[in-house]
């Protein structure tokens, strides 16, 4: 009973939260209240037993998405204070067409074919002879790690596109990330005391992930939240993106990813198949490697396109 | 609960290998592009696009000579809790296309974004050559992956590769170009995840050749085949979502263009007609099916008169695309829900993915000609294009070449194309559609023989054209020529394209 | 009895919480309401933990404990942040 | 009411939000909000398809779970392209309107 007042409660509070973020005149307003959506949902997501979406949706879907967020609302919501829509008859026809879409969702719900359909069972046939405990990381690194392979190639390619905004002539230079101008002195103690623990922190997601929630994507937001951190408080420069060793860790993650999946032509003989009894170690080492890579590459996605004119 | 067991078990073929290698190899190179920093580049760009083309070839010929479907499990895993790749007659036939039109679009770029051999790398290179590599390997998943969440990360792949190709000269026009198609593409793809949420909601699999099988026509599936349609169709940019297109289009460096109006709208087309014939026949419902055959015809009609209207040759030549992109779903309603006359069937078949193939030689070859003529004259005006004929005239002969395939004259791989549609459409009495696919080619022949004339008309005093180098005319002449060849084919439904499909 | 305990703090903290967020709502100018805030949070997330404590192992104690001082640490210095952005945009007060 | 079905009713609201946002919105930014909003409602409908799937044992069905996550890592990656071309334009530009300008009869392409 309780608990389903519960539930009744959050499920309102997401929708009141997300409609608020839809209608609030302030573009900056807009961006806050959607982070604070993006938490609520991950305590629906813990609701529902997704623990390991949970943490992907509040280190990823909230804090990394609301990040970049909130420096493109400072940055683009001064031109126009108030919200812009479009006029009288079209804003009707919108409103039309939205509601029959919840609505037609909605009614889904009742009408799903009544049997529930569920792949966990297979899921935990095969799981023991990969050594991993949590299935979840089992569906990403042992059946589809060809999606996660692409997905970290989306992730190169994203990474790519932001950078190919800047221009010729500062390729390669110091991303137009502005470190914190004043000497703030309480920013910079931060800085100096929190990746320490931030990076066990990490270390620890990513080690705790093969068996229970946890694993690299929310170890490398951790671990970027941590350079920014860095970053932003001016306690290391910002390196240049055509460095090196930069450059090797963007690709750590994917190279190590590549290999085990070419080692499995060799034995057992196919793309990204583990040979027997090695699952768990190749897995754990892709995972050390991917978290290093996610955190830089979510650091410089944050970090933007190298930018002459803003890095001093 | 009911575990679903794979009911159409794949059975791997002995060479299915070099589908996986024909995703992976593009991707690994792109890790290598990034993470030499420019060491090596030109070599790696070669090798890449040399094994997509020899896989390519491999895999049509595996294909044309076993007359059965290459097939690869990856990691062991069979469906549906892994994924499998699926080469059937269509996938290698796009394969190959998509092979060509990516050599040459590098051999034509290749002059403007030269990857370095050891030199450092510079923004156009690595940008360029990166995403030229994701989209020949987003492409080629979305041609072979049997698996719908998979063909999710390969369709938003194929975009994040896009953008930066439609920004790359980073003027605020083609930003705004930029982003609106990624607004565009990310909100169909949205549309085509719920669509396979619901889809794995009802059956427990997102493995395309099992999901034929368990389909049932309730409401759940119903909408479900909506919402990836209508996801698609944005990403198509099918009338009424086609306003994305003609600026990003228009905004890319040639090279980007001609790959983008070839291939890329092709990958989310491929998949709908994937989806529609292979996954979801049983839904095929005769009155939805003319919906899309409607938006279609409008489609021919409203891309070709935005494309008479246009003052720009590179915007003329997008909007073209959008009108081309039309005639392609005439085959939903053309090949008949019910098995009735085969051979119509047959041939509306045949004659779709001939547009589609020839399409993407003749656009390509037209980007390309347009590129070059806003090389050579600094501007890609239409009305100031007076002399190219005396100037230019391999160009102009080129332009003319694939303008004849795009308005459906003989012989080219258009005319084949659209005279087996309207075989079809006539056969089955669809007279609308029939009179659209006739009236697209005269509107077609308005715009190209308007730019043509144009071209021809004699040079006023004082024009000063930069000088073009014969290699890149060669490239785009010979693109134009494989548009005209096709043409040759025998005038008849192709076996080739019917291998491994569905029953 | 140890179950009262912890039903008695972890109630403490919502209170105090419910009243923190009535501050942050109410009160009329950034200042005060960070002062709401932060208060609050740390006194209310305090009797939380507290009163978590003994329901769970030492192992998750700990854990609860260094989430406490987490926040204690980062509120600290993101108020001092926040306090120090509306001085400098607003100089005499 | 079970927990997943008031959630699936939940995210079924959200993703029309989003359609709404999308739709009536002029600035991008807001229109990127909703896109994520709508995102996030695609994926709560998934993970509600992975409560009711909860079998052998385990509280969801850990397949739509894994591709959720990778669903929310791409979705990430549009947002982080966005954004780039947003402030990009916002510097070029001065504004990030969508609207196209008036047709600039100087600019060569």
């Amino acid at each position: 009973m309780t608990e389903q007042v519960f539930d009744a409660a959050l499920a309102l509070l997401v929708m009141g939260v997300g409609a608020w973020s839809m209608m609030a005149g302030r573009i900056t307003s807009a961006v806050i209240i959607f982070i604070v959506y993006g938490l609520l949902l991950s305590l629906v997501w813990v609701r529902i037993a997704a623990i390991d979406v949970a943490l992907t949706e509040a280190a990823i879907g909230s804090g990394a998405t609301g990040m970049l967020l909130i420096a493109a609302a400072y940055k683009t919501g001064r031109e126009s204070g108030a919200r812009e829509t479009v006029s009288g008859s079209l804003h009707v026809i919108a409103v039309l067409l939205a509601s029959s879409v919840a609505l037609g969702l909605a009614s889904l719900a009742f009408v799903l074919p009544g049997e529930p359909v569920s792949l966990a069972g297979d899921v935990l046939r095969s799981l023991p002879d990969s050594g991993l405990g949590n299935p979840v990381a089992g569906v990403l690194f042992v059946y589809r790690s060809f999606d996660t392979l692409l997905e970290k190639i989306v992730l190169l390619v994203a990474l790519l596109g932001v950078w190919s905004l800047g221009s010729d002539r500062d390729w390669g230079g110091i991303p137009g990330l502005k470190p914190f101008a004043q000497k703030h002195s309480v920013l910079v103690l931060l800085a100096r005391t929190l990746p320490p623990i931030g990076l066990t922190y990490a270390i620890y997601m990513t080690w705790v992930g093969a068996d229970v929630p946890g694993g690299a994507f929310q170890g490398g937001t951790v671990l970027a939240a941590m350079w920014v951190l860095v970053m932003l408080a001016g306690v290391r420069q910002i390196p240049r993106l055509s460095s090196p060793a930069l450059r090797a860790a963007i690709v750590a993650g994917p190279v190590v990813f590549l290999a085990i999946g070419f080692l499995g032509f060799v034995s057992p003989g196919q793309f990204l198949a583990y040979p027997q009894g090695f699952a768990k170690p190749l897995i754990v080492a892709m995972e050390i490697a991917l978290t290093l890579s996610i955190g830089v590459i979510l650091g410089l996605l944050s970090a933007g396109p190298s930018n002459g004119k803003d890095a001093r | 609960m009911m575990p679903l067991q794979s009911l159409a078990a794949a059975a791997p073929t002995p060479d299915g290998y070099l589908l996986v290698l024909a995703i992976i190899l593009p991707a690994t190179a792109i890790v290598a592009l990034v993470g030499l920093g420019g060491r090596g580049a030109a070599g790696i760009v070669l090798a890449t696009l040399a094994a997509q083309l020899i896989i390519a070839i491999r895999v049509l010929s595996l294909v044309w000579q076993s007359g059965a479907p290459v097939v690869y499990v990856i990691g062991g895993w069979d469906p549906p809790l892994g994924i499998a790749l699926r080469a059937d007659g269509i996938s290698a036939v796009m394969m190959l296309t998509s092979a060509v039109i990516f050599s040459a679009a590098a051999a034509f770029a290749w002059k403007d974004y030269r990857p370095p051999r050891w030199s450092p790398e510079t923004r156009g290179s690595l940008v360029f050559w990166s995403a030229l590599l994701a989209m020949a390997s987003a492409l080629n998943t979305l041609f072979t992956s049997a698996d719908l969440f998979n063909l999710y990360v390969a369709l938003e792949l194929l975009t994040f590769a896009a953008i930066p190709v439609v920004s790359l000269k980073g003027s605020a026009e083609t930003l705004r170009a930029a982003l609106r198609y990624l607004i565009f593409a990310v909100f169909g793809s949205m549309l085509y995840l719920l669509g396979i949420v619901l889809l794995y909601g009802a059956y427990g699999t997102l493995d395309v050749s099992s999901l034929a099988e368990l389909i049932r026509p309730n409401a759940a599936t119903l909408v479900a085949a909506a919402l990836v349609t209508v996801g698609l169709l944005a990403k198509t940019a099918l009338f009424p979502f086609h306003l994305w297109l003609p600026p990003a289009h228009a905004g890319a460096p040639a090279a980007g263009s001609a790959v983008l109006s070839a291939l890329v709208v092709k990958g989310s087309l491929f998949l709908l007609m994937r989806l529609w014939f292979d996954t979801f026949p049983s839904l095929r419902d005769p009155a939805a099916m003319q919906i899309l055959a409607a938006l279609g015809a409008a489609a021919v009609i409203v891309g070709s008169v935005m494309a008479i209207r246009q003052a720009r040759l590179k915007l003329l030549v997008a909007y073209s695309t959008v009108a081309q992109i039309g005639y392609m779903f005439f085959v939903f309603t053309l090949v008949p829900v019910l098995p009735g006359e085969s051979w119509i069937a047959a041939s509306a078949w045949t004659g779709g993915w001939l547009q589609i193939v020839s399409h993407a030689f003749a656009k390509a070859a037209m980007f390309l000609a347009a590129g070059l003529v806003a090389e050579a004259l600094g501007h890609d005006r239409i009305r100031d294009l007076a002399g190219l004929g005396k100037q230019l005239p391999l160009i102009v002969l080129t332009f003319a070449m694939s303008g004849i395939s795009l308005m459906g004259l003989p012989p080219s791989g258009g005319f084949s194309a659209k005279f087996m549609l309207l075989v079809a459409a006539t056969a089955e009495g669809h007279w609308l559609w029939a009179t659209v696919i006739i009236g697209g080619g005269l509107l077609a022949g308005i715009y190209i023989f308007g730019v043509l004339a144009r071209m021809l008309a004699a040079m006023p005093d004082g024009t000063a054209v930069a000088e073009i180098g014969r290699g890149r005319q060669l490239i785009t002449f010979a693109l134009a020529g494989v548009a005209l060849l096709l043409g040759f084919l025998p005038l008849e439904p192709m076996a080739l394209l019917q291998i491994g499909r569905m029953p | 009895m140890l179950d009262l305990f912890s039903v008695a703090c972890v109630l403490g903290g919502a209170i105090l919480f419910m009243a923190g967020t009535i501050g942050l709502l109410r009160f009329p100018d950034q200042l005060t309401r960070l002062h709401a805030l932060t208060k609050v949070d740390n006194l209310g997330l305090g009797l939380i933990v507290l009163g978590l404590l003994p329901q769970f192992g030492w192992l998750t104690g700990v854990k609860l404990f260094c989430t406490w001082l987490l926040v204690q640490l980062s509120g600290a210095i993101v108020t001092q942040l926040i306090g120090g952005a509306i001085r400098t945009r607003e100089p005499r007060r | 009411m079970s927990g997943p079905l008031l959630f699936w009713l939940a995210g079924s609201a959200l993703i029309g939000l989003g359609v709404y946002g999308i739709t009536v919105n002029r600035h991008p930014l807001r229109k990127l909000l909703a896109l994520n909003l709508l995102g996030s409602g695609v994926f709560l409908l998934f993970g509600v398809i992975a409560r009711r799937g909860a079998a052998a044992g385990l509280g969801g069905d850990p397949v739509p779970q894994a591709l959720v996550i990778t669903g929310i890592v791409v979705a990430f990656s549009a947002t982080a392209i966005a954004i780039a071309l947003l402030s990009q334009l916002q510097s070029k530009a001065g504004r990030t309107s969508l609207d196209d300008e008036p047709p600039d009869e100087e600019d060569r392409s």
